[in-house]
């Protein structure tokens, strides 16, 4: 069903935990789909330091939100805002279509956590 | 690598018994059971040897079987056959909540087609109300469809009781027994049951056969219409070499049966009561006594089943979450949402179903190794964390509906 | 003793390739398609490879193709899952007298349940008078259904034309080309074919597994509803094993067709030249041109047909007469009797049907043997001695009826 | 489908063939079902001396033309006239059901046969 490179995210998923006291934290999903994924960012001069996340789901939903920490990591806030959950799926070398709609939010949850941290620090 | 499978509910191995019997049919014995020639002759037999095999294991009569090619088959053709051929008496169709996709999508269709449905529910252990039941029957209700064992829990309906309503009240009752035939001793007649379903591929016959009980009187419109094959109820070149297997199948399960039950029952009480020691947060989806021997669901709490099934593929355990036919899906069991299951809860749920060939060994390995796994799952939870860092909830963005 | 098999349109023996493609899926690879896990996992690959081998044969696309059971399950869920999704569109149904009894006996229940339904003649070649087609149209046909070639006789009936017809009106077109699949290239696309069934036991793949391909677009209400298998058009449990053996045929017959198509036709012709010249009052039933490569039908007049066939059963000789579907009745052909056949000449017919392993050494078998068996039934019959005797015809008491 | 007893007397019909000069004729049969039964007898006092059969049909149609013309040989009219189709598919051990209709009708070809005798000595 799954890629070898959604397998290698799944079973070794890459910053795994939560930031201690982020600069943005977003939590995206729906518990009727069964995914839930929690993304927090540390962010230094409009770049993405560190980046953790912690998810509820299936393998898709692991996988996707592993990868996208990878693709952030070290990336200007502007290059982060581009990446869409496509990007993400396409990284990981494709999903299932069944996936594609529901357990593919990491991208989401990415652009959840800028913009928390954008609101806390616009003021 | 090990291989141990636990999802005999949704398909289970062939029987070697049961390989050998039809491999002929496969090879020389290859002919049309219609044909008066050598290739043919020998198959018409077989397969009235294969009916009374069925016949025996339910307890009813050689011409009370019909061969079918699967159990969402015979469903269909239990179900529409009979409310077709009884459509002058009423309209009215009671069934349940928790039924298998092929008896509930098969109920909606006939819901839009001018019939009228009554979908029963469960209680939190998956249990039937008869009480529900008595007052959903109308002078309109021609058919009962419900089924014998749960696939998701393994719950066991109240047959015989459901079987004495509705001869009380002249209504046609159907069982799709699919989960139960093979595994627990079932005789139609004296649960009263009219119609019957079951399927060859969940008791170690091949995927690609089933059969329905239909009670001598019951009038049945066919399904598939055609040659005068089954006396003209089902249509189509007779699947020589799976319907010997069937009737092997069921000639082994009934000789079986008393061990069988006592084996299964056994592993599946160590698993369950193993797991539930090992894992906190882990509860037993389903009535803990009235179920079929060999399944037992239990949700971990805070861990995704999908991620569990995979880790547990990784160490080589097969199991399965909800049913195996709804997996082209991400929304949560209906049967455990019937049961009033939380959604994370559904979400978090595994089933284990045992088969014949599963040892000791087997239920050990999992109690070894499921634990941490689901361990890591929590961990990166961030539901676990909220709980258990004392936040019953977390808040988050709702990413719209997961049924597309 | 010899044993030579003439009898594959009634059913093929699997071919060696298909076994062996297919045994893997009876053994270890047991998963049900759905699963996850290591035991279904690759299931569901090769049913998608199964898949493209169909698509090919017919060049269709891969989602184009529906699994199904047998070829009667198809005509039924093409045929009644067609009508009933243009229901409002009309109830008008176009077929013929000679189609095979799935689609015969599918119209004319059709025919009691709302449905008007036109059975179209042929003439006394089996072949179809395409004016008689046109002027049978009316604005409320919404449904086309012609066989691709009769089981009996081996005639092709005229698909591009029917299909260029059907779709100048803006109907539907199915054809039932159980018997054309694997025999003679078959172009949905260039045919302007919207339907069309196929059966494994046809073809040299085991029974119980056959195909329909739906053109992107056409609408089928299922005749198995259920899960999510057959992308929500056909419910149960995939018969793994019997699809993968359907997609080796496909990929076999593909590959093989040129020369088995020479093959075949060089002995049909071999068999019907040394029969009409060894046995006087030996009559084709069928166009002598216009026939699938493998099929050849002959009235013996004056000798019986099921007396002939058992008489070369003795020899080892498997051949039929009709189809061997409707061996449950007396009653002559309806394909012969639609042809014009007299009584006694369709009960004098038997048909050939070669395959891919005859021989020529087995049609000289035939054409050795037959002859006497011919001339002992003759020498039996009342009607020969009558008819040798100058008597055309003799008197006797008819006997009621012979369906019961 | 035919018991060992039927196949033997479907590949070695007795009395195959017409008597010169029979004493009666009957002819059954439909041939619609593919059935046509003629049997002769040679009648000497009351008892069927000699008979043959022609028959145009199935096994079942052959091997009761065959076996109703060994249980009537030497038989005394009265006895001969109290065999039924049933008695014939009997002698031979049974009948495929599908058969017992329609291709069991040598005892009325039988019953024939003796009727036109009847009718021509009894003027
Ligand atoms: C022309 C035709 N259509 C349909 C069928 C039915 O196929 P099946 O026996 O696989 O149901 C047959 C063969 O029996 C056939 O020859
Ligand atoms: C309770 C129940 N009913 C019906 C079915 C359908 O059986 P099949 O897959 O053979 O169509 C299944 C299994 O999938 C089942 O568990």
């Amino acid at each position: 069903m799954y890629s070898e490179k959604v397998m290698d995210h799944f079973s070794n998923p890459r910053n795994v935990g939560e930031i201690e006291n982020p600069d943005g934290v977003g939590t995206v999903g729906n518990p009727a789909c069964g995914d839930i994924m929690k993304l927090s960012i540390k962010i230094e001069g409009d770049v993405i330091k560190d980046v953790k996340f912690k998810t509820f789901g299936c393998g898709a939903a692991i996988a996707t939100s592993s990868m996208v920490t990878e693709l952030v990591k070290g990336k200007h806030l502007d290059e982060a805002e581009e990446i869409s959950n496509n990007t993400v799926a396409d990284a990981l070398g494709g999903l299932p279509p069944v996936k594609m709609h529901c357990s593919n939010l990491a991208a989401d949850a990415l652009h959840a956590a800028i913009e928390d941290y954008k609101k806390k620090h616009t003021k | 690598m090990k291989r141990i499978y636990f999802d005999n509910n949704a398909t289970t191995p062939i029987h070697p018994e049961v390989f050998d019997a039809m491999l002929p049919y496969l090879k020389d014995e290859f002919g049309n059971p219609s044909s008066i020639h050598w290739a043919g002759r020998n198959t018409r037999k077989v397969i009235d040897e294969a009916r009374e095999k069925v016949a025996r294991l339910l307890n009813c009569d050689v011409g009370e079987i019909i061969f079918t090619s699967c159990g969402s088959e015979g469903d269909n053709l239990a179900i529409k056959g009979l409310v077709e051929s009884k459509r002058d008496k009423g309209n009215h169709i009671i069934t349940t909540k928790v039924e298998h996709p092929a008896v509930l999508t098969t109920c909606k269709y006939l819901a839009k087609t001018g019939f009228d449905v009554t979908f029963l529910d469960v209680d939190n252990q998956g249990m039937l109300d008869l009480d529900q039941l008595k007052k959903a029957i109308t002078p309109k209700t021609i058919l009962i469809t419900i089924m014998f064992a749960n696939n998701e829990t393994g719950v066991i309906f109240p047959i015989e009781e459901i079987g004495r309503i509705a001869k009380e009240h002249n209504i046609t009752f159907h069982t799709d027994a699919v989960q139960g035939v093979g595994k627990v001793p079932i005789d139609v007649k004296k649960l009263n049951i009219d119609l019957l379903t079951l399927s060859g591929h969940k008791l170690y016959a091949p995927k690609g056969v089933g059969a329905i009980y239909v009670k001598r009187g019951v009038r049945l419109v066919p399904l598939i219409h055609g040659g005068h094959q089954e006396r003209n109820r089902r249509g189509g070149t007779e699947n020589t070499a799976g319907i010997v297997a069937l009737g092997k199948a069921c000639e082994i399960a009934h000789r079986d049966m008393e061990q069988e039950i006592k084996h299964l029952t056994a592993l599946r009480d160590r698993l369950e009561k193993g797991l539930m020691g090992k894992i906190p947060h882990a509860r037993l989806n389903g009535h803990p006594k009235n179920r079929i021997p060999n399944t037992a669901n239990i949700s971990f709490e805070f861990a995704e089943g999908e991620s569990i099934l995979l880790n547990l593929d990784m160490k080589g355990i097969a199991a399965s979450s909800g049913s195996a036919c709804t997996s082209g899906t991400l929304e949560p069991s209906h049967v455990l949402v019937a049961m009033g299951v939380s959604m994370e809860a559904s979400h978090s749920s595994v089933r284990f179903s045992l088969g014949r060939g599963n040892t000791v060994e087997d239920v050990d390995y999992v109690l070894e190794v499921l634990p941490p796994i689901v361990e890591k799952m929590r961990s990166m939870s961030p539901l676990y964390s909220a709980a258990t860092g004392g936040a019953a909830n977390i808040s988050f963005t709702e990413s719209g509906s997961c049924s597309h």
